[in-house]
């Protein structure tokens, strides 16, 4: 089971395991990134999310196929959530399963933090002051502020 | 002398205040060569030094030619997650 | 949000997300153990976990504790479960929750590598071709056959 | 000279045939004291050199004093998970 999308829908974690659960697979590593209420010491109130959905989605196919040459998890899926999201509302979800708790945290691991660095998606949060930035975490702060 | 179509994201498509540019490039031109061009337009100040490009949906280096028939990109520091 | 608990129902995993998720969060990391169906090359049919209860929890509380200390983690939630369980059940499920993901992996990582160690949990596994066996890690076979 | 009761679990449990034996222990008597006697039980084979043992439900270390009101278990090596 290998599957990735850039949804515009609610994340369902728990879909995420049954997909990747098997009686083969002793263990299942499952990451959720949820909108979180403060961000650089300022006050979220909301976050939009957009992507270059054609080249996201290829991007985590390739960290999906690196993953498993690595660390041997043959069931991994990620879903990523965009458009207007709320505050605890969950933008994206790994889990990555395998005989062994290693490989399958290894992987979850791995691909959260290329997602980070690699996949076009990104985040526009708008601040309870008011204010709205565009998320840069190559400066620390956004890039434009308002 | 060819018109490369670039799609802008996030903070790019709105410092220039569109979703997509439209690029006069040299033939043989490269990804520098058009990022060079993209500069002169109005709201082009957001860019950084060296902005990535994408081509074909995936990220290119600068000397890489551009083929007025790729579908090319321009990727803000991506913040997923 | 900590809890542990060793329990003889089945375990639902989106349960225990639910119960560390919180605004203040952005990171959710979950580990699920399951039955799997083979064990050193033999084919399982289902195993029987048991446990000094007592000194399980106890041990489960001391090593969430140790979780929060090292990684500043305070939403941490465990449960274990005993008795007769199938292939693909659930026999633990760890999640923990941070502001960020890299102490929320790590600590799920480093309770479920504890839990190995030094929580008072044993498995007899069952398998298909009749026979059973004490789980043994620290033998790499079981110590006692049939 | 007290008596110690002393759960068993697990393989232990299964080889010395009860979930619960009671040791007699000299007065001063240590955890590698108590568990010299208990390897004269029958099926105690089971156990390895140096089992582990628990003290009123934390791991004892051999030179740990054991009183008859404490609660002692012997600790088949674990496989939870």
């Amino acid at each position: 089971m290998r599957r990735v999308a850039i949804v515009s829908r609610e994340i369902t974690p728990a879909a995420l395991i049954a997909e990747v659960q098997s009686a083969e697979f002793g263990a299942i590593s499952l990451f959720v990134g949820t909108v979180r209420d403060t961000n650089d010491g300022r006050s979220v109130a909301a976050i939009d999310y957009s992507a270059y959905t054609e080249m996201a989605e290829s991007e985590l196919e390739k960290i999906i196929a690196e993953a498993e040459d690595r660390f041997g998890v043959a069931a991994l899926v990620v879903e990523h959530r965009v458009g207007a999201l709320a505050l605890g509302d969950v933008s994206v979800a790994i889990a990555a399963a395998h005989a062994h708790r290693g490989p399958a945290l290894d992987a979850t691991r791995f691909v959260i933090e290329e997602i980070k660095t690699r996949v076009p998606i990104w985040k526009l949060e708008h601040y309870i002051d008011g204010g709205r930035e565009w998320v840069d975490p190559s400066q620390g702060r956004g890039v434009i502020s308002a | 002398m060819s018109l490369v179509t670039v799609q802008l994201f996030a903070s790019y498509a709105e410092s220039l205040g569109r979703p997509t540019i439209t690029i006069p490039l040299e033939a043989g031109g490269t990804v520098r060569d058009l990022v060079e061009n993209i500069r002169s337009l109005p709201g082009a100040y957001v860019l950084p030094e060296s902005p990535r490009v994408a081509i074909n949906r995936r990220f290119a280096s600068p000397d890489q030619l551009v083929d007025s028939r790729d579908e090319v990109a321009l990727i803000p520091p991506v913040s997923g997650g």
